[in-house]
């Protein structure tokens, strides 16, 4: 093994300058809107597109499906620079970092060709499917079922998802549906991939705290959905979707670089602001500014040992309570700077708050997530 | 040594709560906050019939010539019900600055609105809505009519606020009040402030508590949970150490305490903390549903937000008592 | 109903003007050792006979008993000013305030003349035996139990008590037995009280963080206990033992003025060494100081509402999580203001704050504490 | 980019920990700190006979010539199991200010002992065990030998401390380093310490995860209330996220970084409030058996509070981080 080296190598120099100077030169003048509007979503839609391009939609994708063979510490280091160029999360992001995964590592040749490039290209827009109005910390408790339609060859989909983010803008749904009623509780689902323009399909934009329709409910009225779009085996998308929920708790969908912008933007809020005299509001500042880092610092570790062939485990979650309780603490800190503005509607950083305080509820809630700290990486009894 | 209400006070706080379930439900709450519109003006019309308007007016000027610690409950209730109105700057704020002039009397009987801006902050509740309001000078509280001040609208967190940033004429104004004034106006603002925060955490509490018992997961209400269970006892916690803290805070400055704006300084912390606590909590019980626009308990949860802010937030207050408390006089 | 009323009546004053004369002029010219030693012990014993030679033992009791009929406001009192006066707790504690108040109520006429007078003189003192080794915060899970001794009119007790404060020191124990093995968990058990001098009574101390033999281990075997000794109902000792667990959790184990006179010291340790310019120290410092006073303010409203007749309800389990909480922050606020000192063994603010460690376990741990806030105020299910 | 130890580094930490576990039982741990015995000096030569005393030592003067990152796994270790000795003083740095001077070799080699007073206070470890201490003058580092000192013992809430307050004489002592070793020196000491209280942390986890496991209340394991279950996660939680920050600090002296300092400051941070939850928690979930000296775990509770102060607390080093990383420079 080659000894601990926290540097660039020079390919990933070379790789850091590249992505830096293609997004210095293509980045829109203008932020970007929220994604969580139908405008918003197709603004920050287009910018993706040139972002595919560019060739940077999917770096760590093989190069036949947009991608560029990139290593995991690029992949970092691209989000690293995306992040710090001002840019925001993508509308992308639920079918990039957790459906493509899976597909991946479950879908037939047939479901990677047909899926991923047009994923990657932002053609199609994908919208997680987990949550329904019984099943929230208890995701097993999904109501939703898949009746099998053996004359079509295929099955047909009814039920209501819920808290789906950008629902409403997106195409398609993945999701998971009871296909045999009488299985245990864990067993006996199967993971669909859905278009939400099928018919049966009806969507409903959610308003959320901020007043954007961030969620929808879906309902599904015995939605034809054909077998091609079955992901891994019937019965068995429990199995395939514990494979993405490792990567939304953990690594993939809060890379450090977003954090660790962040926290420089809250230091340079800061620097104009000052602290009011207020010593528990500098304290909470560097300790935000520290916790970036230190979740930085923790997912180097975790790409190593998953570029020396590990794979991610239960300790994901203790990333996701990290990272969520971090995202708080830096906003609530941002809003004590902005002082007598810290109250306003129309900033960044009450926006960013907002959005923070889903953190700690959505991909399991941490008091689910602490659960699991306790059961699968200490071993304390589970009942 | 006797802490705790008497029975006129108490009868009164039944029937302010009353009348608000009655008059003030969810509905009203939820288009004032998000519409900027007029209905809270005809809830607030009532509440002067009531006398609670001008509680803290003079007898001769249509009040009731209560003191804080007359009002501190019916503040509460008015937090519980997230209700519209100035009832802050003008009950607990306005009307001891006012005294027995006719702005009093026009304020009592809500034939004029009268809002502050004394709190240091560039934005003032009710800006765009007030006939007249009190504004700081040097050291001095100025009284400005309607026709010497513009108020350009700033959206808060909570609808409800209806801030606005203050364009005004301090030499078409008349002085009202020195600084002695001024701070104790700021006292009684935050208590007030604290008083609601109160309330607000109350009604969080409620609402999560009933949720918890309502919604199932893996078979049992989410109220089985020991980590929910101890969220709710955490905001209850907060909440239950707040409250004397406020009351004490009413009583000093009803009774010119000397100590008065330690005490509100120490009321508007806890009010602020048990404020920001219970959000938190409601938010985690309730999960994704609670994080909807809704679901009604995200207007009170912005009124947290808001108001822990109003009148200096929990940290300033600390250290307003750490200066009294812990430096060299 | 009399106006809300913060300040003393003239009553109050002139009792709060002869409690303090009186602790001025009788008050040991040293400060009192800890009373968690055999010499210790002693020491305190022989102040709190002085005490009550003052008439100053038992304020609340009955003048009949060695009290003087005060107030609880006037306990309240006494109690700020024997705090403020720098006295440490008293090793009676656990008789006058847990125990008499129970035999108060459920004893005999018999048996409030025989305990209370010799319990107010420090003749003897009293140690709870509540906790075993297999029933902690599972205070029902009591094995140690009492067989029916017809020919010699009492009972037999055997078992084993743990974490008995002082009880090596202490010259009686009051506690839970099993009396009908096969009754529920909650039901079956009595209420004795034995004198540690008994046949088949072994003590053995148990040393605590600090060093000093603060617990005992006891151990019964075959203790003649008679009937006279019996507190209340046979198979009723729960009842009677949980009006006991009220005064312990909320009111008297922890008057404020404990705390208050804590947070001045805490203050004077600011105002003498400062706080090396981390704001986070002196917020810490003020908290503490404001929690004493929030303490403080809480327990009048308390008072008032038993004074006005109301009984201590499930509310107390508030105060118990606050106060041991506030305690141990209160501490480390003062560890912190001493520096390089802070680890020193042999400083008051470290022993002050190893023993207020103990106040989130015993009592009934704050996890159950916060059980029964969520549970039986707020009404949240159990199951 | 590679964020982990190599094998030889491993294999090492595996072999400290395997020699400690046979050599460092509870039992020497709770003598040792209860007595200030002798013990500890047995050990400390069999550990020297491993070349870990003399680790940072060049290998002219018996030492492995190895830095930073090859010791930070093994201070772990000796976190773990509460090892007396000063493999902090000694190892980590007194011999990288020795040089190749006699004193490294002595030290190295365990035939002397060499600790320091360098971290501003007034008491130094081992300072009544030491041939010979590096004290501060002025900013300079000096070397005190036995002779030019007096030690008298002060007690440490860990008796396996041994501090003492030092009476010496400058005059009678050695410049051996200036200001900018000095500052080396103190990142040195606050990230071994960090190194420490993670193997204190971890031990402490363990302890109360299998106590949790076998102790029984309500008719099951009390690891099965989800209470026990979050305080055992909080604990984990600040242990994963400090570990990785020690590291980078170590990386950061061994490979000369300008920001050694402020890694360093925020290693021994982020150690120390791990250090201080896990204490927390083991003791509410040991409850009044954690509260008793005859339980082992209240030997590593004892040297959290130590350790946690040693070298700046918490809140020192975030304000040397804050310094750095918030003010204009």
């Amino acid at each position: 093994m080659a000894p601990m080296d926290l540097t660039d190598t020079e390919a990933e120099a070379a790789f850091r300058a590249e992505a830096r100077a293609w997004l210095t030169a293509n980045k829109p003048r203008e932020p970007l809107p929220s994604g969580n509007t139908a405008a918003g979503f197709a603004v920050n839609r287009d910018w993706e597109r040139r972002l595919f391009d560019g060739g940077w939609a999917v770096v760590s994708w093989p190069k036949e499906y947009g991608g560029r063979d990139a290593s995991l510490f690029e992949w970092l280091i691209f989000e690293e620079e995306y992040y710090a160029a001002g840019l925001p999360q993508r509308v992308a992001q639920n079918g990039i970092f957790l459906l493509a995964p899976t597909v991946f590592e479950f879908g037939t040749q047939e479901q990677r060709d047909r899926v991923l490039p047009r994923m990657a290209a932002v053609e199609d827009v994908w919208a997680q499917g987990w949550s329904e109005p019984n099943a929230g910390s208890d995701l097993a408790g999904i109501a939703s079922r898949a009746v099998r339609d053996d004359e079509r060859g295929g099955w047909r989909l009814s039920g209501q998802k819920t808290w789906t983010s950008r629902g409403a803008f997106c195409s398609h749904l993945f999701g998971l549906f009871r296909t045999d009623p009488d299985a245990d509780r864990h067993r006996g689902m199967t993971y669909f991939l859905v278009p939400l323009d099928a018919g049966g399909v009806t969507v409903r934009p959610v308003d959320v705290l901020d007043g954007d329709a961030a969620f929808a409910e879906v309902f599904l009225d015995d939605v034809f959905v054909p077998d091609d779009d079955v992901l891994g085996e019937v019965n068995r998308g429990w199995e395939v979707a514990m494979a993405t929920t490792g990567s939304e708790r953990g690594l993939s969908l809060r890379s450090p670089g977003r954090f660790t912008a962040e926290a420089e933007r809250l230091v340079r809020l800061y620097r104009s602001r000052g602290d009011h005299g207020d010593g528990t509001l500098r304290d909470a500042v560097v300790q935000a500014w520290m916790d970036a880092e230190a979740y930085r610092l923790n997912t180097l570790q975790t790409v190593t040992r998953l570029s020396d062939g590990a794979r991610i485990g239960p300790e994901s979650s203790l990333n996701k309570v990290f990272w969520s309780e971090m995202d708080i603490a830096l906003h609530e800190a941002g809003l004590r700077l902005l002082g007598d503005e810290g109250e306003r509607a129309d900033t960044g950083w009450m926006k960013g708050f907002l959005f923070s305080l889903a953190g700690p509820i959505y991909a399991g809630t941490n008091e689910i997530q602490r659960n699991v700290i306790a059961e699968r990486v200490l071993g304390l009894p589970r009942k | 040594m006797r802490f705790a209400f008497t029975d006129d006070q108490l009868t009164f706080r039944d029937t302010v709560r009353d009348f608000l379930a009655a008059e003030c439900p969810p509905s009203l709450v939820r288009s004032e906050a998000t519409t900027r519109g007029d209905a809270w003006r005809a809830l607030w019309g009532k509440l002067a019939e009531m006398g609670v308007v001008g509680l803290t007016a003079p007898e001769s000027r249509g009040g009731l010539g209560m003191g804080p610690l007359d009002l501190v409950l019916l503040l509460e209730e008015t937090g519980r019900a997230a209700m519209p109105g100035p009832i802050v700057e003008t009950t607990a704020v306005a009307l001891p600055l006012l005294g027995d002039g006719d702005w009093a009397a026009r304020a009592a009987t809500s034939d004029a609105i009268v809002s502050v801006g004394l709190d240091g902050s560039p934005f003032t509740p009710f800006g765009g809505d007030a006939d007249a309001l009190l504004l700081v000078w040097g050291d001095d509280v100025l009284l400005v009519e309607r026709d010497a001040f513009r108020a350009q609208p700033v959206d808060s967190v909570d609808g409800l606020r209806r801030l606005a940033s203050i364009d005004w004429d301090p030499a078409s104004s008349a002085r009202i009040a020195g600084s002695d004034a001024l701070a104790d106006a700021r006292a009684r603002g935050a208590v007030a402030t604290a008083a609601q925060l109160c309330g607000v955490a109350a009604q969080l509490i409620d609402i999560t508590v009933e949720y918890a018992k309502e919604r199932r997961q893996f078979g049992v209400p989410i109220g089985t949970f020991q980590a929910v269970k101890h969220h709710c006892a955490n905001a209850m916690l907060k909440l239950e150490y707040a409250r004397p803290v406020v009351y004490r805070a009413a009583y000093s400055i009803e009774h010119g305490d000397p100590s008065r704006a330690v005490h509100a300084s120490m009321a508007k912390a806890y009010a602020s903390d048990a404020g920001e606590v219970a959000a938190r909590v409601a938010l985690q019980v309730h999960g994704a549903i609670g994080y909807t626009a809704e679901h009604d308990m995200q207007l009170w949860m912005k009124r947290v937000w808001a108001l822990s802010r109003a009148w200096g937030d929990a940290a300033w207050h600390r250290e307003q008592v750490a200066r009294a408390v812990l430096d060299p006089s």
